[in-house]
C-alpha cells in the first residue's frame, strides 16, 4: 500500500508560473480524481509525478521515499491519446511490459517464460473483455476498446501507483460507463493508488475516493504570469457520489490529514 | 453544371486520359523523327522505330560477339547490384544514425548539425575525392550511391522518429523498458515502414549517382552504356536503355511499397473506428 | 616482399584499344605469368579520371598523353616515366569549322572543346600557325561524351575534338576540317607513363608491360585474318566496327615496333617537349611555384635534360623497348 | 543513473558535442595531408592549409590574369543565376500542376501517371536530346534543372495539395466558391509554404543537375570550375569551391525557411489552444 | 423559411448498406438533433444534405425541390474540426463568403464594396464574442473560440439550412454552454432550419425542437452487412428539455405530420 506525499510543489516554465504550493498526503489506496479548468497544469502535475518532468521547487514522496526523477514501473500511466503502440496486436501490447522485465537484451521472451508471459496477458485482457481481440492491432479496436487495452497494459505490470490522464475523454456516454465498472472493478482487486484527471465532475464523483481541483486564486491579467494554480478544493467521496460543491472549498490541512 | 472540381471521370475517361500524355509524346517523337529522317536518312538523334527495334534486339537478344554477353542483361545485373548495395548500406547506415539523432539528445547534440551539412554537399563535386580514396572498383560506384543519399535518409528518418508521440516513449519506460529496449521493441518496428519511405524517395537521387559514377569509371552498367553510347551519339541505344530504367526504377518503387503493405500489416489494417 | 600486384589504367583511344584486346586475350596474363606478377589492366570511362588515380598513387601505370602526364603526375610532384610512346597523334584531333573552310574564320567565335586537353592544345598551335592567339577566340569547355550531341546544336560554330568523335562530326556536310594533328607530327604523343620508383624497384613489370604491347601489336600489324580479327575486336570494343577503327588507325602513327619506338624517341624531342611546356606555363598548368616554362626538367630518351636539371619528373626511356628489340624479354 | 534517453546535455556540452564531428574530420585531414606530404611535397591530392589559402586568394581576390575576373564571384553568379532560373521555372511549373493535379479530378487522372514516369527518368540519361533541343548556352542549363526537379515538386504538392481536409472545401462551397475561386483563396495560400518546403527538399538535386550541365559545356560556373580544375587534380581549388558551394546550399535553405516564418505567420501562430 | 423533406432515403457503400429508408418531414426553422450510435451514418446523412454525396435510393426536397447535387451557398456547414480556414484571420475567414459572391474573378473585394463587407463580418464576429480576436489567426484561439469563428462564418451568408457535425463535441463543459446560448440566439433571429448531430443527449434535448434518432434494427452479424440504420424514435421537443426515453421509440409516422 503506498501513501505519496506532495510538499511544497512548484513548477514554472520560464517565467511563467504553473503550478503553485501544491501540499497533500494521499491514504493507501485512494483513488484521487484531479479536476480544473484546461491549462491549469493538471497534466503538469502528473508528468511530476511520472518523473517526465522536474519540479521548480518542493518534492514528492512516494512511501516517504523521494520519486525516482524519471519514468519507472512501479508507475504505469494511461493517456487520452497514444497509450498503446499502433504496431503491436493488443496481446503483445500486454505482453510488452512482462517482456522488458523479463528479456534485458533482446526485450523478447522465448519457450517457458513466454507462455507464462502470454497466460498472464491473456488473463488480463480477458479482466478488460479484450479475450476476443487478442490478435487485432489497435487501429481495429474501438476508441473504448484501445483505453481499456491500455489499462490492462500499465496493470500487467502491477504499479503502485497509475496516472490517469483524461483517459476516457474521447468515449462516448455508453462505453464509458463500462470502462468505469472495469477501473473500479480493477483497483478494488489491485490496491494500487489511482490518479485521475478529468474535465468530467460527475465522473471524478462517481470513481473517485477524493476529488482534487487545481485553479488559479489570482485571474487578474498582470497576475497571470507570476502565480500559478494551486488546490482549490480537495473533497474526500468516501465512496459514494457526492455532487460538486466549488463554492465550499474545504481546507488544506483538513485533507493532509 | 457542376463545379469541376466535383466531377469525376468514369473508368474509361479515366483510362483514356492517363493514356492521352503519353500517346502525344510518342506521336510528337514520331513527326520529329520522320520529319529529321526525311532531310537526313541518317540522322541519328531521333531513330525510327525500326532503328530502335533492332538496337533492342542486339542488345538484349543476341551475344556481343567480344564478351559473349547479352548486353542489356549484364548492364542490368551490374547496376543493379550496384544500387542494391549502395541502397542497402545508406538504409543500414540512415537507419541507425536515423533514429538515434531522433531519440538520444546525445547523439543528436552530437551529429544533427554535421549530418545537416553533409547533406548540403553536392557528392558530384566530391566524385573526385571519393573516387582517390575508394579506388575505382566496384567500391567507388557503391560509395557514390551510399554517401549520396545516406544524409538524406539519416534526416528524414531522425524527423520522423522525433515525431513518435512522447507519449509512447514515456509509457515504454513505465512498462520498464531500458533505452536499448525501447529503441528494440518501440522504435525500430515503428520506424521500418517510415525508413522505407525514405529510401523510396531517395532512389532518384540513387539512380543518378549511379549513373555518375558509371559515366567516369566502369566497363560494364546501364549508365556505362549510355555514356559509351552518347560519344557516338547511339540514340537508337540509349532511348531503350532510358526506358528500360525508368522501367526498373518505377519496379523496384512499386516492390517497396508492396513489402511494406505485406511486412507492416498494422499501418494498413482498420482505421481507427 | 617485393611487390607482386600492379594496376594498369588505360581508356578508350584508338592508339590504346590493343591493351584492352591483351587484356581479354590472355597477353596480359601471360607475360604477367611469365615474370611472376599479377597485372590487373583497368579500363577508365573518363581518361583524366585514370590519370588523378595514378598521381594520387591507386596505380603503377597509365596511359597518358605526354602533356597530360607532365601536367598531372609530373607538376604533382610524381617522378613518372614514359615506358612506351605507342604512337602520336597524326590527324587524329581535329579543328572543325561548321560552314566555314579555312582556319583564320575561326576568329570571333566561340569554340567547343575540351579544355585544358590534347584539344586546347592543338587549338593554340593552330591559332599560332596563323598568327592568332587564344585571345582572338572564345574557348568553352565541352564533355568530349557530347561532342557529336553539341555539334548538332545551333550554338556550336567551332570544335576542336578528337577522333573517333571527329570522324563521325566530319560525315557532316557543314563540317569542314581546317586544321589538324597532321600539322604538329609528334607534339602529341600517346604512351604507357609508370611510375618512376615502381619501375625502378620491379624492372620486371616494365619489362611485362613492354612484352604485352609489341606481341600485341605483331599481332595487328600483321597481314593476316587474326590481325583483322584483332582489330575487328578492337574497333567494336571501341563503339565501332573494323571500317571504321582502321580510319581512326589511319590517323594515327602507330609503332607497331620497338625500332620504331626507339628511333622516334631518340630523335630530337627537344623542340617538341619545347612547345608543350609553353602552353602549360601559359595556361598555369606547371603548378603555382613554376616561374618559366623549364621549370619541370625533362630527362630525354638519351640522357639530356630539358629545363630544370634539379627537378626532374618525367623521364622518356627507351631501355625496355630495347631489351625487346634484342629478343631479351 | 538515468536512461540515455532522458539524458540532455546542456548549452556548454551540446556547442562542444556539435563541434566535435567537424574538429575531427579537420584532424583527420590534417594528418593525412601532413603525411602524404611528407612523402611528396607537390602532392595535389590533400594539400596543406597555406596552399589551399593561396588558391582561395587566386580565385577570390586577385583578378584572372587571363579575364580580369574574379574567378570565385563570377563563377558564383553565373551558376546562382541559372540555378535560380531553373528553380523559379520548376517552382512556377511544378506549383500550377501540383494544384490542379491535387484537387481537380480530371486533371489528376490525365496526368498523375505521366508525372510519375516522367519522375523516373533519369534527366542525366537524356541529356543529348535536351542539348538537342535547347542548344549548348545556358538555356540548355537552365532547363536541365528545371527538368530535373519539377516532377519531384509536382507530385510533393500534389500529394500536399489532396491532403487539405476534404472538410475545407467543403466550407468553401458551402460558401459559395466555385473551383476558380477555391484555388485562388484556399488552396494556393496554404500551398505556398508546402511549396517552397518541396522547394527546400529538392535544391539539392538542383545542385546537382547544376554541376552536372556545367560539366558538360560552360565557361563559368562553379562546376564548370571544378570540373576543369579536376583536369590537373587542383584540389587546393576543389576544396574551396565545394566548401562554398555548401555555405551557398545552406544559405539559400536558411533564407528559404525564414522567408516562410516572415511570409506565412499564421503557420507558426499559437499552436491550437 | 424552409420546409425539407427526405423520402425514402437509402444510402449504401458497396455492398455495405448504411442508411436505410429514411422518412421525415421537417416544419420550417426547426432545430433538429441527429443521435445515434457511433457508425450509424449520421455524418453520411450530413453529407447527403450537403450534396458531397448522392443517396444510392430516394430524394431529399428543400422546399419541394430536388436539392443541388453539390455544396451551394443555401445550406452552410460546421465541422467539428477543420471548419475553419488556417490561413486566415477571424475576420478574414467571416469575410470570405461574402468575397466570393462578390468577386467572381479576384476572389476579393476593393473599396466599398470591402468596407461593407468588413462591416457585416465584425458585426457577425461580435454577435458570437469575438470582436476583440478579428485579427487572430484560428491556431491563435481556443478551441470553443473556433467554433463560434465557424459558426459566424457560416451565418454570414444566411444560408436557409445549417447543419453542425457535432459542433461542440471538443469543448468543455462551461465553454458547451456558452456556445449553446450563441447559437441558440442566432437560430431564433434568423429563423433558419438546422441540424446538429451530438453524442451527447442532453445537448440534444437542450437545443433541439425535434430529436431523430438514427440506429439499426438488425444487429446480428449475419444481417449487420444487408441492413441499414433507420430512423428508430423521433420525439418533437416542443422547446423544454426533455429526458430521453429510449424505451419508447415514437413511431415514424407520428414524426412525419
Ligand atoms: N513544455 C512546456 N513549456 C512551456 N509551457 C508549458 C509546457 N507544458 C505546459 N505548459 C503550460 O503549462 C500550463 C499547464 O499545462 P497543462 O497541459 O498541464 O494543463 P492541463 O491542466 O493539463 O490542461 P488541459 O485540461 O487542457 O489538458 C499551460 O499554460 C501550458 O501552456
Ligand atoms: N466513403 C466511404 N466509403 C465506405 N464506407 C464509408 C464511407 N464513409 C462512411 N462509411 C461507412 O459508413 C458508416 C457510417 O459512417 P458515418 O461517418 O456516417 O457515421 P457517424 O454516424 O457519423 O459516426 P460517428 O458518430 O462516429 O461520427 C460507417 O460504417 C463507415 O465506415
Ligand atoms: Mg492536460
Ligand atoms: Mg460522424
Amino acid at each position: 500500500m503506498t501513501r505519496v506525499t506532495v510538499e511544497n510543489l512548484w513548477k514554472s516554465y520560464g517565467d511563467q508560473t504553473v503550478l503553485e504550493n501544491i501540499n497533500f498526503v494521499t491514504e493507501p489506496g485512494s483513488f484521487i480524481s484531479l479536476v480544473g479548468p484546461s491549462g491549469c497544469g493538471k497534466s503538469t502535475f502528473l508528468r511530476m509525478m511520472l518523473g517526465d518532468e522536474a519540479p521548480s521547487k518542493g518534492r514528492i514522496l512516494i512511501d516517504g521515499v523521494a520519486l525516482e526523477a524519471e519514468p519507472s514501473p512501479d508507475r504505469g500511466v494511461v493517456f487520452q491519446k497514444y497509450s498503446v503502440f499502433p504496431h503491436l496486436t493488443a496481446l503483445q501490447n500486454v505482453m510488452l511490459g512482462l517482456e522488458f522485465a523479463g528479456s534485458p537484451i533482446a526485450g523478447r521472451l522465448f519457450g517457458r517464460a513466454r507462455r507464462q508471459a502470454r497466460a498472464a496477458s491473456l488473463e488480463m485482457l480477458q479482466g478488460v473483455g479484450l479475450e476476443q481481440s487478442a490478435n487485432k492491432y489497435p487501429s481495429e479496436l474501438s476508441g473504448g476498446m484501445q483505453q481499456r487495452l491500455a489499462i490492462a497494459q500499465a496493470l500487467v505490470k502491477k504499479p503502485k501507483i497509475v496516472l490517469l490522464d483524461e483517459p476516457f475523454g474521447a468515449l462516448d456516454p455508453g462505453i464509458r460507463a463500462e470502462v468505469h465498472e472495469i477501473m473500479l472493478r480493477l483497483w478494488r482487486e489491485e490496491g494500487m493508488t489511482i490518479f485521475m484527471v478529468t474535465h468530467d465532475l460527475s465522473e471524478a464523483f462517481k470513481l473517485g475516493t477524493r476529488v482534487i481541483a487545481f485553479d488559479r486564486r489570482r485571474t487578474r491579467p498582470e497576475e497571470l504570469k507570476a502565480y500559478g494554480a494551486t488546490v482549490t478544493f480537495d473533497l474526500m467521496v468516501d465512496g459514494k457520489i457526492i455532487p460538486p460543491r466549488p463554492e465550499t472549498p474545504a481546507p488544506l490541512a483538513a485533507a493532509a490529514q | 453544371m457542376r463545379r469541376l472540381i466535383n466531377r469525376r471521370p468514369d473508368a474509361v475517361t479515366q483510362l483514356a486520359l492517363m493514356l492521352l500524355p503519353f500517346v502525344i509524346v510518342v506521336i510528337c517523337y514520331m513527326v520529329a523523327s520522320e520529319a529529321r529522317l526525311s532531310e537526313n536518312p541518317n540522322d541519328k538523334l531521333l531513330p525510327g522505330w525500326s532503328t530502335i527495334a533492332a538496337a533492342i534486339e542486339r542488345m538484349a537478344f543476341l551475344p556481343d560477339p567480344r564478351t559473349g554477353n547479352y548486353l542489356l542483361w549484364s548492364d542490368t545485373v551490374s547496376s543493379l547490384t550496384r544500387l542494391g548495395i549502395g541502397v542497402a548500406v545508406a538504409t543500414v547506415i540512415g537507419g541507425i544514425f536515423g533514429i538515434l539523432q531522433g531519440l538520444v539528445p546525445y547523439f543528436r547534440a552530437t551529429f544533427n548539425a554535421f549530418t545537416g551539412v553533409l547533406s548540403m554537399i553536392p557528392p558530384l563535386a566530391v566524385l573526385p575525392i571519393l573516387f582517390i580514396i575508394f579506388g575505382l572498383g566496384e567500391l567507388a560506384k557503391v560509395v557514390l550511391v551510399a554517401v549520396g543519399i545516406t544524409p538524406f535518409i539519416i534526416r528524414d528518418l531522425a524527423l520522423r522518429t522525433a515525431e513518435i508521440p512522447h507519449e509512447e516513449i514515456i509509457k515504454a519506460q513505465t512498462l520498464g523498458a531500458s533505452t536499448w529496449q525501447i529503441i528494440l521493441r518501440v522504435v525500430v518496428p515503428q520506424m521500418l515502414p517510415r525508413l522505407i519511405d525514405g529510401v523510396r524517395l531517395s532512389l532518384g537521387a540513387a539512380w543518378l549517382f549511379l549513373i555518375a559514377a558509371e559515366a567516369i569509371a566502369s566497363d560494364s552498367g546501364l549508365g556505362y552504356r549510355i555514356f559509351l553510347m552518347r560519344r557516338y551519339l547511339a540514340m537508337d541505344v540509349i532511348l531503350p536503355y532510358v526506358a528500360w530504367i525508368t522501367i526498373l526504377a518505377f519496379s523496384l518503387d512499386l516492390a517497396l511499397r508492396l513489402f511494406q503493405r505485406v511486412a507492416f500489416r498494422w499501418m494498413y489494417r482498420g482505421n481507427g473506428l | 616482399a617485393p611487390k607482386k600486384d600492379f594496376k594498369v589504367g588505360w581508356s578508350i583511344y584508338v592508339g590504346w584499344m590493343p591493351w584492352g584486346y591483351a587484356q581479354d586475350n590472355g597477353i596480359v596474363k601471360k607475360w604477367a605469368d611469365k615474370y611472376g606478377l599479377n597485372i590487373e589492366l583497368v579500363q577508365f570511362n573518363d581518361y583524366i579520371e585514370g590519370i588523378n588515380q595514378f598521381t594520387a598513387g591507386a596505380y603503377d601505370g597509365i596511359m597518358s598523353t605526354n602533356m597530360d602526364a607532365l601536367a598531372i603526375p609530373s607538376a604533382g610532384g610524381v617522378d613518372s616515366t614514359i615506358l612506351i610512346i605507342c604512337d602520336y597523334s597524326n590527324g587524329n584531333d581535329v579543328i572543325i569549322l561548321k560552314d566555314k573552310d579555312a582556319l583564320e574564320d575561326i576568329k570571333g567565335q566561340k569554340v567547343n572543346l575540351v579544355e585544358l586537353s590534347v584539344s586546347h592544345y592543338t587549338l593554340a598551335r593552330g591559332l599560332e600557325s596563323v598568327g592568332m592567339s587564344e585571345k582572338d577566340v572564345t574557348v568553352v569547355n565541352t564533355s568530349d561524351a557530347d561532342m557529336i550531341a553539341a555539334w548538332g546544336t545551333n550554338d556550336v560554330t567551332a570544335m576542336v575534338t578528337w577522333n573517333p568523335m571527329a570522324a563521325e562530326i566530319l560525315t557532316g556536310e557543314n563540317a569542314n576540317n581546317v586544321f589538324d594533328s597532321e600539322k604538329l607530327p609528334g607534339e602529341i604523343q600517346d604512351s604507357l607513363v609508370v611510375n618512376t620508383k615502381t619501375l625502378e624497384e620491379n624492372p620486371d613489370f616494365g619489362k611485362a608491360m613492354t612484352g604485352i604491347w609489341y606481341e600485341t601489336m605483331a599481332l595487328m600489324s600483321a597481314d593476316n585474318e587474326a590481325a583483322i580479327a584483332a582489330k575487328t575486336a578492337m574497333g567494336t570494343a571501341s563503339g565501332t566496327d573494323l571500317e571504321g577503327y582502321e580510319a581512326q588507325l589511319a590517323a594515327t602513327e602507330m609503332f607497331y615496333t620497338p625500332q620504331d619506338y626507339i628511333s622516334f624517341a631518340e630523335s630530337d624531342l627537344e623542340k617538341t617537349t619545347t612547345f608543350v611546356t609553353k602552353f602549360l606555363f601559359d595556361h598555369g598548368l606547371l603548378g603555382q611555384d613554376a616561374t618559366s616554362p623549364g621549370y619541370i626538367g625533362i630527362e630525354l630518351a638519351d640522357g639530356k635534360v630539358v629545363g630544370n636539371a634539379d627537378n626532374v619528373l618525367l623521364r622518356y626511356t627507351t631501355e625496355y623497348a630495347k631489351l625487346a628489340a634484342d629478343g631479351k624479354l
